[in-house]
């Protein structure tokens, strides 16, 4: 019997896939991937409680999906952003790795 | 009498119509649309003092779920506004740099859209001043760090300026994750996202409290990204130094301030509970003493004010732990003042000289102005009587005191001996040393009307608070 | 929905998940983030959010997806050479990870609903699509606003950032 | 106007100093003139006091917090008093005249007369002060002028060095003084002497505390008249000008501690433990000082040794409890030790500043008045009938014969050796046949130097009389055991003179050599071991602890501490991003776990 | 008139900074000043018991802070202190070479900082004012300074900062510690609150304790007092005649008037405390000066051991101890003042002030002889001037704390002490002035000329008001009693 638990646990997973992610691998690029698992993990966890949550309506709670559905739109925006960062980044240094950026320091 | 909503749809309007003239009117000085943005900005900073009064929240789902317009929103509003209109004057100091650092088919190109970003910015801290709604201040922090992602890494070309882009993207798009993940546990627990009725949920105790915590602190962790306290303050120097100077100085005030509006407002649901109680003390402690600690060696002067505002950052958190409304908003008037007017002086410096604080060497003869000028900012953070900075400090402790935060109140003494060394070393080089060049530094009216206005300032809020 | 099912669309979205991190190759952790978000989509559906699943799909298959391609191709990076790992930071990263899943673990142990199955919903089944965008129209308004103009903002700032200037 | 006359006399030189340092510095000749003026006018201010009845003078308040401390400005005029005015502006206006001549051409003519009248205002303050705190500060001034006197010749090291000594000297007599001072205040809540005389009980009915009391006071004297073991600084005193030695360092201010006795008599004679320390540390000074003016070659230095054994007798007197005996040797032995100085101090410039007796000689001839006066000086300070010095020492030594032989057979010895000494000296000097040129070239001394001679040499001959000195002061009643005792003093004299002149008959050099007695005892050596041993090596240690433990140690290195602490903080700053977002990591579950698990 | 005097140097310096000519306006100012204080003190009503002269200005009537100012004895005193020593200063001050206008400006805004100090009744603009002088003595220090003034300036610098926030730290804990129907930073009514023991014992205990290592760091009490000698022997001689003279007051002038009145228990309580420190002020640091090369660091330690005597005055806790205490501030301002003023003349003739390398400067220079034994006298408390009676008040005063006829308590050892003091101080004073005045003159020095004239005026108005209250101590203590017996009136329960 699949309980709310599961979801959660599956979301917390992903989540910590992605922070692991972030915190190891050195690619930019990947890096961001990372983050956006994390959102995503976020994203399970709130759709699981607002299945979770039936209104009096006896429908769930849209509210939480209306959140997802900002927080994809801002996921796209961030990609979007991050990614032409990276582009410039990309052009001026020739790297995406990130020993390579660390002139500011102390 | 002017309904609150609508001083951020004209601020947008105004950004709108910055961007339009920048986009079709290739020919004009890209300088006149600052200086537009400026008196549009002034404009609406006089609208916000005639505002109508928040309607009763009424039952149901509408907009007032979202957005309040209480005091503090409207305070903070202007502090935005004011923060912009300084910000956008010292960029029109700072086109210079833009230019050399962003190639364009025209001599001009990208400044109208490096003035028009602000404004937006504006609109995004405006919405989280009045922000009570935590998907609310999701998307409002959101637009704020977007168009900041942008700003910082403007000046592409110059890799210090990427490297910072860099890392404040990361770094901050990490916090968000947890932002968001936070958000969901909340809503996970107690079914809401609107402050006040989560504040009714936790009320009951039937609620878990772990889950809620947990929730709690993963936002607790974003905010503390944004307003850079220990330990996520580590993007800040590097950050601070790399990013174009006045967006540096947006950053340190602008998205510094909005923060602790959200904390204390996040923060009043959780304030019943010791351990978060306990965590804000701990988090205020380690904040102050690394900030101020760790700018004793420095030689830099962005850097120094970047760790200087971590700092600042650890009083501000002393006087939220100590649940002082009153001695927070003041130290952040105060903040504004002192750290506008050390950076506006700075570019001025920056652009003849460099952003080293042996650049300053001599300033008091080459330009004993902005020399005064700087030693009145110094004498300010470093806490000197008649200042606003001294009545921030006397405040803090006041309400630190008075909550019995012995331990707090030790390391801020401690510590504003510290910020005596460091800033004082800028007063020395300024008046002790001897500089190389000579060449008096030119200032255009606008800064010097800006800072004139912020020295004033300064030395009002200090005599007569 | 059924248990099966479940199982397998989590086992997707971890394995890939983690196919992402482990994938010395761009492209390959790339194309893992699609299938892992394709599972992700999913397990939405099995929680009757189809709107979700379908935004989902569309924006990340569709758009995250081929962005994130685009400028690994624009940029042409190779599987990254094996660069000396430093096997402390390594480590401490794993640690921490670990420790964090603990955590969120031990939390998930606190909600006592984390126990209960979801309850059914009612036989009547209106498309949430609707619900949504009634929800989104009318309560999220002004959110929604913002969003737009976050949305203009990235715009802007793409442009800026990576507009094709001539020396 | 009569009730005014002290503060005239008192104020009269001070106006003067002032005169002369702000207005007439320039020109030395009008300095001397207004410094002899003064002193003269208030030499004969004093002589209408002495007539006069008058009894209380206006008094002002110095310091006022009632009821805690009352410190009066304000005057006794008692006979005692009124004679020592009289002796000291007498004396004083004499040596005012004589250090015209002596000083005629000094560089700093002008600031010696200065500090002559600045001293004469001190020395009379002491004479009429009412209080013990108003005491305190003329005696205090009082050191202060005979610092400058004496170091009146500052280009010299030796003179330098010799005020510094003096004044510190003094400084820690004055410490014992101050602190007795202090105690008396706290017992009797009063420093005037006239209340503290009426409420004496309060003090006298604790024997400890009142012993320790008169001693302390006692150590003011020890320290101004220069009693064992204060007394090293009153020798080296002599680098200052001759007629400074005669005025200050024996006609008046070394006689002010012995006056001070007197004056708080109430005090010390209430306490017999005190009283026989006292004896016995006049006694010791006056047996130590003769002994060592012996084998002094300089002949300010011999008197100046004599003057210390005098001294002692006095002290002695006081110890044995009768004050009138100290007076009375106070007052014969101003005239005839001043006179002796004076003497000296014309041989000396005749002798263009030689004081090496054993470079003299002969001198009778052609210094006669010096010689005759100096002779008359000499057979007083001897103590040889019917001279003035043979009557008051008598009346000391019949004292000592009643209360202790012991004291007594010291007395007796002592006076034989100033009976040996001074014949030794007079014989050297004015005997034999000139041993320089100068010698052979001396010559009599001007009239402004001879006068003050002439006129001294009447008392210093006659005041022993009880006819003269009775009109002075209360003389000690003769005792039946006097005759005894005078045989025996004039048998210990005379065998002394004898010694003398058998010894030093057309000697040209020293026959015997005592080593100890010319070193004097090695009294300054074992003081400068002394100050260097505790003194200099605390001052070392302490200013070393203070530069390098204190400063460098405790607060740079709390200072270096914090710096370093940043230093090592921002080390944290590793600049990698991946470092960062652990160190994030790390304080996420960090937060977390002191949020949530604890 | 009062504010007058209080704003006539501030706005000085402002003109300065503006242009005007520097030394003319910096002199005018300082006459002002002077002019003003003595009228306040001629027109002091002695016999009014409190504060006379009060103007009020409400600043913020939420925590009931005011801008009040007004003087009551102890603080006419310290106003006259402040106008003569500023006087002497500028006058001293001659030409500067580099930047004069910033210079007299600097020397203007440390003595406006004391006065405002000094004037005002108010707890807040009593500590703000004190913390203004803080930046013009770190420029004057680091910019006109000699040898080693970078590492002086900043000692004293982030030394007096951290020093004073301590004490800020107190005087909340004292504005707290009032009920809050009474709370105020108003002395007068802190002084009633206290009155009616308002204050609990415990946080006197506590609040006096941390006023005492605030105040006490600014005034150099052992062992926070190593910054002093540094600074003066670096500082320009006006800005140490100013500091050492004038500012280092502050922190005495605080003790005196709110550590003694508000919080009587916590004094008892650490009476002993403050005797064995002062103590180490007056006997370990005598010692240290003994053992000085240079004169001025002579100076400077000796300038903190004197320190010594007003703690101990100020320690009796008892009408007489602190006249004296506030008598000896007075009178210690004016004479180190001048014995500053002449090292820097000395200084400025020969280069050096290392004692052994001169000698027998009174044949070349004998105006400065003269006057510098007059202020060594004075510094050793020689009768005649002030500082003499004041030590005579202190020391009757601590030698009667609990006296009796058995044997000597804690005070009565004090005393013996101090009085051993007097001898010490005495040593190094004279050997100093032997060393640089008297014996053989130095060749190299042949040539010097005497002191300028532009010195002899501030030496002589010096020299005049220290003998004057010398003489006449009374026309002080006629001031200070009625003020002091109302400051002790909390300890006579």
């Amino acid at each position: 019997m699949i309980t709310l638990g599961h979801y959660l646990l599956v979301s917390g997973i992903l989540f910590t896939i992605g922070f692991a992610g972030v915190m190891l691998r050195r690619n930019i690029i990947i890096i961001f991937m990372s983050l956006e698992l994390m959102l995503n993990a976020a994203n399970l966890s709130l759709v699981a409680f607002s299945r979770f949550r039936i209104q009096a309506n006896g429908l769930p709670d849209y509210n939480a999906q209306v959140f997802v559905f900002f927080i994809i739109t801002v996921a796209a925006a961030e990609v979007a952003v991050g990614l032409a960062i990276i582009v410039a980044l990309y052009r001026a240094r020739q790297t995406t790795h990130v020993e390579d950026i660390s002139s500011l320091k102390f | 009498m002017i309904s609150a909503p609508l001083l951020e749809v004209a601020v947008l309007l105004l950004g709108f119509a910055i961007l339009l003239c920048e986009s079709f009117a290739e020919r004009i000085d890209k300088r006149t649309l600052a200086v537009a943005g400026i008196i549009g900005l002034g404009a609406v900073l006089l609208a916000s003092f005639f505002l109508s009064p928040t309607p009763a929240p009424m039952p149901g789902p509408s907009l007032w779920s979202f957005y309040t317009a209480d005091p503090l929103a409207v305070f903070f509003k202007r502090f935005a506004l004011v923060t912009t209109i300084l910000v956008l004057i010292m960029m029109i100091d700072y086109a210079p740099v833009v230019r050399e650092f962003v190639h364009g088919t025209t001599k001009q190109s990208g400044l109208g859209e490096f003035f028009a970003l602000p404004i937006f910015t504006c609109a995004g801290l405006m919405w989280m001043a009045s922000a009570i709604d935590f998907i609310m201040i999701f998307v409002s922090l959101e637009l704020v760090t977007m168009s900041f992602y942008v700003l910082v890494s403007f000046t592409r070309r110059n890799p210090a300026t990427l490297e910072a882009g860099v890392k404040y993207l990361i770094l901050s798009a990490l916090s968000t994750g947890f932002l968001v993940y936070g958000i969901t546990w909340i809503f996970g627990v107690t079914g809401e996202t609107n402050l006040a009725r989560v504040a009714i949920a936790l009320a009951n105790p039937a609620i878990e409290r772990v889950p809620a915590l947990f929730g709690m602190v993963l936002i607790l962790v974003a905010l503390g990204f944004k307003i850079a306290a220990v330990p996520f303050q580590l993007w800040v120097p590097d950050v601070y130094q790399g990013a174009p100077t006045p967006v540096t100085a947006f950053l340190s005030v602008g998205s510094k301030a909005a923060g602790f509006v959200v904390l204390l407002r996040v923060l009043q649901p959780f304030f019943m509970l010791p351990q978060m109680h306990r965590l804000l003390v701990g988090i205020a402690l380690l904040t102050v003493l690394y900030g101020n600690l760790a700018a004793l060696p420095q030689t830099n002067l962005k850097r120094l004010l970047a760790y200087s505002s971590i700092g600042h950052a650890g009083y501000l958190l002393i006087g939220v732990v100590s649940l002082s409304g009153v001695a927070v908003t003041f130290y952040l008037v105060g903040y504004l003042l002192m750290t506008l007017l050390s950076f506006a002086i700075l570019i001025v410096v920056a652009n003849q000289a460099g952003d080293e604080i042996r650049d300053f060497d001599g300033l008091g003869e080459r330009a004993p102005f902005l020399a005064f000028g700087m030693l009145l900012a110094m004498a300010s953070l470093a806490g000197v009587p008649f200042t606003a900075g001294f009545f921030g400090k006397f405040l803090i402790f006041d309400a630190a005191l008075r909550h019995h935060e012995t331990a707090l109140v030790v390391a801020g003494v401690v510590t504003v001996a510290c910020g005596f060394y460091y800033y004082f070393k800028v007063v020395r080089a300024m008046y002790w040393e001897s500089s190389k060049a000579l060449t008096p530094i030119s200032l255009n009216p606008m800064s010097r009307i800006a800072i004139t206005a912020m020295m004033i300032g300064i030395v009002a809020l200090g005599v007569y608070p | 929905m059924s248990p099966f099912l479940f199982w397998i669309f989590a086992l997707v979205v971890v394995v890939f998940g983690a196919a992402v991190v482990i994938n010395r190759n761009p492209i390959a952790s790339a194309l893992s983030l699609v299938l892992s978000f394709m599972g992700l989509a999913a397990l939405f559906m099995s929680l009757d959010a189809f709107f979700i699943g379908i935004i989902q799909v569309l924006v990340y298959a569709g758009a995250v997806m081929v962005l994130f391609l685009f400028i690994i191709m624009l940029l042409d990076l190779r599987t990254e050479q094996r660069r000396k790992i430093n096997l402390v930071a390594f480590a401490g990263g794993l640690a921490v990870a670990l420790a964090l899943l603990i955590q969120i673990n031990f939390v998930i142990g606190h909600l006592a609903a984390a126990k209960r199955p979801f309850p059914l919903l009612p036989a009547l089944r209106t498309d949430d699509v609707r619900n949504i965008g009634a929800l989104l129209f009318a309560n999220y308004n002004l959110p929604f606003q913002i969003i737009g103009v976050l949305v203009l903002v990235a715009t802007i700032g793409v442009i800026v950032l990576s507009k094709r200037e001539l020396r | 106007m009569n009730s005014a006359l002290p503060w005239y006399i008192l104020f009269l030189p001070l106006f003067s100093a002032g005169t002369i340092l702000i207005v007439t510095r320039r020109f030395a000749v009008v300095s001397s003139f207004i410094s002899v003026g003064a002193v003269l006018l208030s030499f004969i201010f004093s002589c209408a006091l002495f007539v006069s009845p008058l009894t209380h003078s206006l008094q002002l308040s110095w310091i006022d917090i009632k009821p805690v401390l009352y410190v009066p400005f304000g005057f006794v005029l008692d006979d005692l008093c009124k004679t020592m005015l009289l002796l000291v502006t007498g004396v004083g206006l004499l040596i005012h005249i004589y250090s015209l001549g002596y000083m005629r051409d000094d560089a700093g003519k002008a600031r010696y007369f200065a500090s002559l009248s600045l001293f004469m205002f001190a020395m009379l303050g002491i004479v009429l002060a009412n209080n013990f705190v108003m005491m305190f500060i003329f005696w205090e001034l009082v050191g202060l002028s005979s610092y400058l006197l004496i170091g009146h010749w500052y280009e010299r090291d030796s003179a330098a060095d010799a005020a510094n000594k003096a004044f510190l000297t003094n400084r820690i007599g004055d410490f014992g003084f101050m602190l007795g001072i202090l105690m008396v205040w706290v017992a009797t809540g009063s420093v005037v002497f006239h209340d503290i005389a009426q409420g004496v009980e309060k003090i006298t009915s604790h024997p400890g505390y009142l012993t320790a009391a008169a001693l302390l006071i006692f150590c003011g004297a020890v320290g101004k008249s220069a009693q064992f073991p204060l007394h090293v600084w009153l020798p080296d005193a002599m680098e200052g000008p001759t007629p400074v030695s005669a005025l200050i360092h024996a006609a008046t201010m070394v006689a002010a501690g012995v006056y001070m006795l007197v004056r708080v008599g109430f005090v010390v004679q209430a306490s017999p433990h005190a009283l026989t320390v006292i004896a016995w540390i006049g006694t010791i000074t006056a047996v130590m000082a003769a002994l060592i003016a012996t084998q002094q070659d300089d002949i300010k230095r011999i008197l100046a040794y004599s003057t210390l054994s005098q001294l002692g007798y006095m002290i002695m007197a006081v110890g044995l409890a009768s004050s009138e005996a100290a007076m009375f040797h106070l007052f014969t032995h101003a005239f005839f030790k001043a006179l002796l100085f004076l003497g000296a101090g014309s041989i000396i410039i005749m002798l263009h500043h030689e004081q090496n007796i054993w470079k003299m000689g002969g001198l009778a001839g052609r210094l006669g008045i010096t010689f005759l006066t100096f002779v008359v000086g000499a057979l007083a300070l001897i103590g040889c009938p019917p001279f003035s010095g043979f009557f008051s020492k008598d009346a000391i030594l019949s004292l000592a014969y009643e209360r202790s032989g012991m004291i007594f057979a010291l007395a007796l010895f002592t006076a034989l050796l100033t009976a040996f000494y001074m014949t030794r000296l007079v014989v050297v000097v004015f005997f034999g046949k000139p041993r320089t040129d100068h010698a052979r070239a001396g010559k009599e001394a001007p009239t402004v130097m001879i006068a003050p001679l002439i006129v001294l040499a009447i008392p210093a001959a006659l005041s022993g009389f009880a006819f003269f000195s009775r009109r002075f002061l209360a003389l000690p009643v003769g005792k039946e055991s006097g005759m005894l005792v005078s045989l025996l003093a004039v048998a210990v004299t005379l065998i002394g003179v004898a010694a003398g002149i058998a010894l030093y008959r057309n000697r040209d050099s020293e026959p015997l050599h005592l080593g100890a007695l010319r070193r004097r005892l090695f009294f300054d050596e074992l003081y400068a071991w002394l100050i260097g041993a505790t003194q200099e090596l605390l001052a070392k240690i302490a200013a070393f602890f203070d530069r390098w433990i204190i400063d460098a140690g405790v607060v740079g290195g709390v200072s270096g501490a914090t710096w370093g602490a940043g230093a090592l903080l921002r080390l944290l700053q590793l600049g990698n991003l991946q470092a960062y977002s652990f160190l994030f990591g790390i304080g996420i579950i960090g937060v977390i776990y002191f949020t949530v698990f604890r | 008139m009062l504010a007058f005097l209080v704003f006539c140097p501030l706005i000085g310096a402002i003109l300065i900074l503006a242009g005007a000519p520097a030394r003319r306006t910096a002199l005018l100012a300082a006459a002002m000043m002077l002019f003003a204080s003595v009228l306040l003190y001629l027109r002091f009503d002695s016999g009014g018991r409190g504060f006379q002269y009060v103007t009020t200005l409400p600043v913020n009537a939420e925590w009931g802070l005011n801008f009040t100012l007004g003087v009551d004895g102890l603080s006419l005193i310290m106003l006259v202190l402040t106008a003569i020593v500023t006087l002497a200063a500028v006058w001293f001050s001659g030409k500067i070479e580099q930047r004069e206008n910033a210079f007299y400006a600097c020397l203007l805004a440390i003595s406006g900082g004391a006065l405002g100090a000094f004037a005002s009744i108010d707890l807040f603009f009593f500590y703000a004012f004190h913390e203004l002088a803080l930046i013009p003595t770190f420029l004057l220090i680091g910019i006109w300074g000699s040898e080693n003034r970078r590492a002086a300036a900043w000692k004293i610098t982030i030394y007096l900062a951290t020093g004073s926030f301590i004490l800020l730290l107190g005087l909340i804990l004292l504005y707290r510690s009032v009920p809050d129907a009474t709370r105020s930073f108003d002395f007068r009514a802190l002084q009633a609150a206290s009155l009616d023991g308002a204050i609990p014992v415990a946080a006197q205990h506590q609040i006096y304790l941390i006023l005492l290592i605030g105040f006490g760091i600014l005034i150099s009490l052992f062992p926070f007092h190593t910054w002093a000698p540094e600074a003066y022997a670096a500082a320009p001689a006006p800005a140490a005649m100013l500091h050492a003279g004038v500012l280092k007051k502050f922190g005495l002038y605080g003790l005196l008037r709110i550590a003694i009145p508000l919080l009587p228990e916590g004094a008892r309580y650490w009476s002993n405390l403050l005797v064995v420190l002062l103590l180490g002020n007056i006997i370990y640091v005598g010692l240290v000066t003994i053992a000085q090369k240079r004169l001025d660091w002579m100076l400077g330690y000796s300038s903190v051991m004197h320190m010594g005597y007003i703690f101990l005055g100020i320690a009796t806790a008892n009408l007489l101890g602190t006249n004296g205490a506030a008598i000896l501030m007075f009178a210690h301002g004016l004479s180190i003042a001048l014995l500053f003023a002449l090292a820097g003349e000395v200084r400025r003739r020969t280069g050096t002030l290392v004692i052994a390398e001169l000698g027998g400067l009174a044949k070349v220079m004998p105006f400065a002889g003269v006057a510098f034994g007059f202020g060594a006298f004075a510094a050793i408390g020689l009768p005649g001037f002030a500082n003499f009676a004041a030590e005579v008040m202190v020391l009757f005063g601590a030698f009667r704390n609990g006296a009796d006829f058995q044997k000597f308590h804690l005070f009565q050892i004090a005393t013996v002490l101090a009085l051993w003091g007097v001898v010490i101080s005495a040593v190094y004073m004279l050997r100093a002035y032997r060393g640089v005045f008297m014996g053989s003159l130095n060749a190299k020095w042949a040539q010097l000329t005497d002191v300028r004239p532009s010195v002899r005026l501030p030496v002589a108005l010096l020299l005049a008001t220290l003998l004057w209250f010398g003489f006449f101590p009374q026309s002080f203590v006629r001031l200070l009693t009625p003020s002091f017996q109302q400051y002790l009136s909390a300890n006579q329960r």
